[in-house]
């Protein structure tokens, strides 16, 4: 068993690991469960990750002693569940660098968020003949929007190719990002090839174009430190429920000046100063984008996510992904021609380790699996673009995060050992 | 349970995968139709040689999970024989055996029971639905007089 | 107190209740607590409503045992959340009247809901020149999506006036609704006033001039049996977090002929069928509407939320409130020169009640109640337009709900008549 | 609790909430702005008549709440008498007051110390504010030069 290893860190095969991965696995209720009479092994993360103990308390509790709706209400459930709400935009500006509340908004996911940025700034932006410029690894959430968009507006939609090792190929990136640049949209981190992508770089170079550049951080801000200031983009977008916390929850980060000259998105309550039949004004920032009634309890209950997020401390929590990937790697290379997508080096990349076998369709081998107890995810991986690229109709993923630990590697190599004699092929 | 997965994956499941039947390229064919189910990436070419309105041969191609292999190569073995509008009545039967609403399987279709386990498994039935409906789609579009062309379809939207 | 008498009903005040609001009251956890001393009276249901335990409980298993990104995965825990998700959905489609499933939308709420439909069949559908008819007791929600859609295609937004007794004044209502009309978009139950609107025989007009109809549902589905196919309209809207449900989850429900039609509105992951650079197939309904991860968890414990209602029966509820609204009215009569808003016919109207006194301020009087543990709302309630008719700047609302009862009222009128001693006005 | 109503309601608040001072329209107006708060509703207009850059009188007209009311009021008393760079300087203070910023107060502002219970409550502090930041419009617009119109202005923005 690996497991033992994780705490003392004798073992020759994991090393010492920078986080005590058994006291953590028993912070989260849901892993301690059997699947199939095995013992659940949650290599799910990048789809969505599990809740700790504090965040489903933080929930109950504010269902149980809080719940209000919030916002220029006069009573006192009404001013705690607005403190409470507006307490997390602080704790998410703190969490992201240190950027300003007023340009933290509150979404229902990273899909919404990038939609918000393409419905209101794009439309107001993009032209016949400008160039949005995205990658071949994004996620569908950053893609569909703008190819839409593009065809809308007559623009002309660019992408970074990516090269054999996975990463983002930018020997021609100079006739890719060029004066035509409008928009610069691309992920920090992919969900299928773990590849993390050098944001800053681009961006500095987008915006020597005066292009305006959008990172979708959805797999990175889980998964690793991120500064929003340092990665100098304009706009950020991510979600809760990839980082522990309640479903339901996104973050848009927007440069002040940005925000400010943007239409707003969903409008009604709560987002306007005044309203006549024949005109209206919008609220300031960040409220001019959060029409409605909030998400407020998830948003409440988030807040603890990132605390425990900041117990750990991020870097703690990407030191313990590296290797474990790493281990991962060495222990999948025991399955003959198993193939692996995205690049090698476990410094240049997150936990989410695509993998293809030669004579088993993905999706046998997620149900296989899962017959086995442990949890991985088989498809698309809502990144159809690459696939092609990449040449496969899918691949099954595994995807670590901060519960998983060298037991849970073995786990899964051995059943896949055991996979390929059930299958015969 | 262990066992679900041995009732999805029925040794005549794990057969029809491993050694897939239909595999030969017709000598001509008569009926055409391709079926893609893009959330998955399976794709399937189902093509039939007719003689008499009768199917003479099939020839299955399909790129996709095991399930959808076999239940492919199920369908070469079992329609080869029949006449279009047998062809089209067990089509009829799997849709409605997978979707739950029938049980009984004549004997003559013995292997088809085989199909039933996939039924425990919801985001299964669309790779055992494929190869079936692609071939009800090439029927209907021979049947209308649209010969020559593709059809073409998927079970994604589960619309059937 | 009469809080004894909702239960043997023998009070000649009070008279019999539908709800046994003592066992009812029990099954809300926040509501028992003080607030500055006093007894918790929960009296702002319009704003948001109170979770019964088994709502909060089904949030927590969820989260305990589920948990997991849904469709497309193959691994148990992404099979029964997907399972429970889809769940609701039916439930919902049943409790609305039997509607199809694919017909029920999720989005974050009523005012996603509603926006989504301005974005995208509005978009499309009005041209120069349209007539969009609201009504003047509109909740910004459903009124500033339609003036800046109005604006945007010079289109022109007529509204239905309102009577002195808070009625809708349909005398004019054929030079109103015309063969101009594309869109009727009205609320079925005020949110300020009460007042319960004639949703059918108004869809039945704009329907003969081929108009789409739109009922804003979020006041009336809480409160009253809600039957979507009699009242006849294309779209409704409505919010969980109101009628027990969590926070962040809305519905749209359309007619499958126009939502077949719209194009989608949030984009991304789940809600396409195939994706090149160059073009995108949408997925099947209801999926297209649904971009990006869903709120599951709270969409899942929303099913619990309309179980509860189901055993209460909406026509109790209804019956619950109908007579204690006429309570609170006869005792609310006691304070000289407190002026209601809307209908007195308590047949004709829901439980939100709105008043002012001559000389306090709604804030004062907000403030003062909650010294006194009664929370209701103070201000506009996001409809200035009706407030500038109504000829205030803001009202007081106490909202009723299944978990109140006579004694609540009772605390309410007391502490009414404390405040006017207190300020001396 | 109740002292936290007490604290915010206190005696001097509701006092000049009773009976607001500055009601009295003045003779010449040389200084004039209005505040608006559409969340809540609240109006006020601040209006100063001048003499060697001195407040000679103040009229302060105000529909709003018993705080918005009651700290217009106790404007209308303080300003009097005072030049316009003190009366600018106390508005500043006043500001800083109710954000948790200042909480000293010179003995001669008496009065103010009242509006320190409305901390507690922080949807109301904007209440307390507007008349104040109405004062701070009018008197920065006359100082440069745009006089004639009505200085406009709102703290439902939080900007201040
Ligand atoms: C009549 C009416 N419509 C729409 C809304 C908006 O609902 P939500 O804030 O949940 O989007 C509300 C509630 O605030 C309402 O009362
Ligand atoms: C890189 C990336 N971007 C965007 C998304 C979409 O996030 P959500 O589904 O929470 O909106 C995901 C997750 O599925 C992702 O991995």
């Amino acid at each position: 068993m690996a497991s033992k290893t994780t705490q003392n860190g004798t073992s020759l095969r994991s090393g010492p690991t920078s986080l005590m991965v058994d006291i953590v696995k028993a912070d989260f209720p849901l892993l301690d469960q059997t699947i199939h009479g095995h013992k659940l092994v949650y290599l799910d993360n990048a789809a969505s990750s599990q809740k700790p103990r504090v965040v489903i308390n933080a929930l109950l509790d504010y269902y149980r002693k809080t719940n209000a709706n919030i916002h220029r209400g006069l009573h006192t459930l009404a001013e705690r569940a607005t403190d409470s709400y507006e307490r997390t935009r602080d704790h998410v500006a703190r969490f992201v660098g240190g950027v300003d509340r007023e340009e933290i908004i509150f979404t229902s996911g990273t899909t919404e968020s990038i939609n918000l940025v393409a419905a209101t700034w794009g439309e107001e932006n993009i032209h016949e003949g400008d160039e949005i410029v995205i990658t071949e690894m994004e996620h569908h959430a950053n893609l569909v929007p703008w190819v839409i968009l593009a065809q809308k507006k007559k623009a002309v939609l660019k992408h970074i190719p990516i090269t054999i090792c996975g990463h983002l190929d930018l020997s021609q990136i100079d006739d890719i990002i060029t004066p035509k640049t409008k928009l610069l949209a691309l992920t920090h981190m992919s969900n299928v090839l773990g590849t993390i992508n050098p944001v800053e770089e681009l961006a500095a170079k987008a915006h020597q174009h005066g292009a305006v550049v959008l990172a979708d951080v959805a797999q990175s801000m889980p998964h690793m430190p991120v500064d929003i200031p340092s990665l100098g983009v304009d706009f950020c977008a991510f979600s809760a429920h990839k980082m522990l916390g309640p479903t339901g929850v996104g973050i848009l980060y927007g440069k002040r000046e940005l925000l400010d000259k943007m239409p707003p998105y969903n409008m009604g309550g709560e987002m306007i100063r005044e309203v006549r039949f024949d005109h209206i004004t919008w609220a300031e920032l960040p409220f001019k984008f959060e029409g409605g009634t909030p998400n407020v309890a998830d948003v409440v209950a988030f807040d603890a996510a990132l605390t425990y997020l900041e117990a750990l401390g991020m870097q703690n929590v990407r030191d313990h992904e590296e290797r474990l990937t790493g281990y991962a790697f060495e222990r999948l290379s025991e399955l003959k021609d198993l193939e692996i997508q995205g690049p090698r080096e476990t410094g240049q990349r997150g936990g989410a380790i695509s993998f293809t076998d030669p004579n088993i369709h993905p999706h046998d081998i997620s149900t296989f699996l899962d017959s086995r107890g442990i949890a991985i995810r088989a498809g698309h991986h809502c990144a159809q673009p690459l696939m092609r690229v990449l040449g496969k109709v899918a691949t099954a993923r595994a995807s670590l995060y901060i519960y998983n630990d060298e037991a849970d590697v073995d786990q899964l190599v051995e059943a896949l050992i055991e996979m390929r004699r059930y299958f015969g092929v | 349970m262990n066992e679900s997965l041995d009732e999805m994956y029925r040794d005549i499941i794990l057969d029809h995968y491993r050694s897939p039947r239909g595999k030969k390229p017709l000598e001509k064919t008569d009926i055409a139709s391709e079926g893609h189910n893009p959330s998955c990436g399976d794709e399937i070419d189902v093509e039939l040689q007719v003689d008499d309105d009768t199917v003479k041969d099939v020839h299955v191609n399909c790129h996709g999970c095991a399930i959808s292999v076999a239940s492919g190569s199920m369908l070469a073995e079992i329609v080869k024989g029949k006449t279009l509008a047998e062809a089209f009545r067990i089509a009829e039967l799997v849709k409605k055996i997978l979707k739950g609403e029938e049980t009984e399987i004549p004997e003559d279709l013995g292997d088809l029971d085989a199909l039933k386990g996939v039924r425990q498994f919801p985001v299964r039935i669309k790779c055992a639905l494929l190869s079936w409906v692609t071939l009800m789609e090439g029927l209907k579009d021979y049947k209308s007089g649209q010969r020559g062309g593709k059809s073409s379809i998927s079970t994604d939207d589960d619309k059937d």
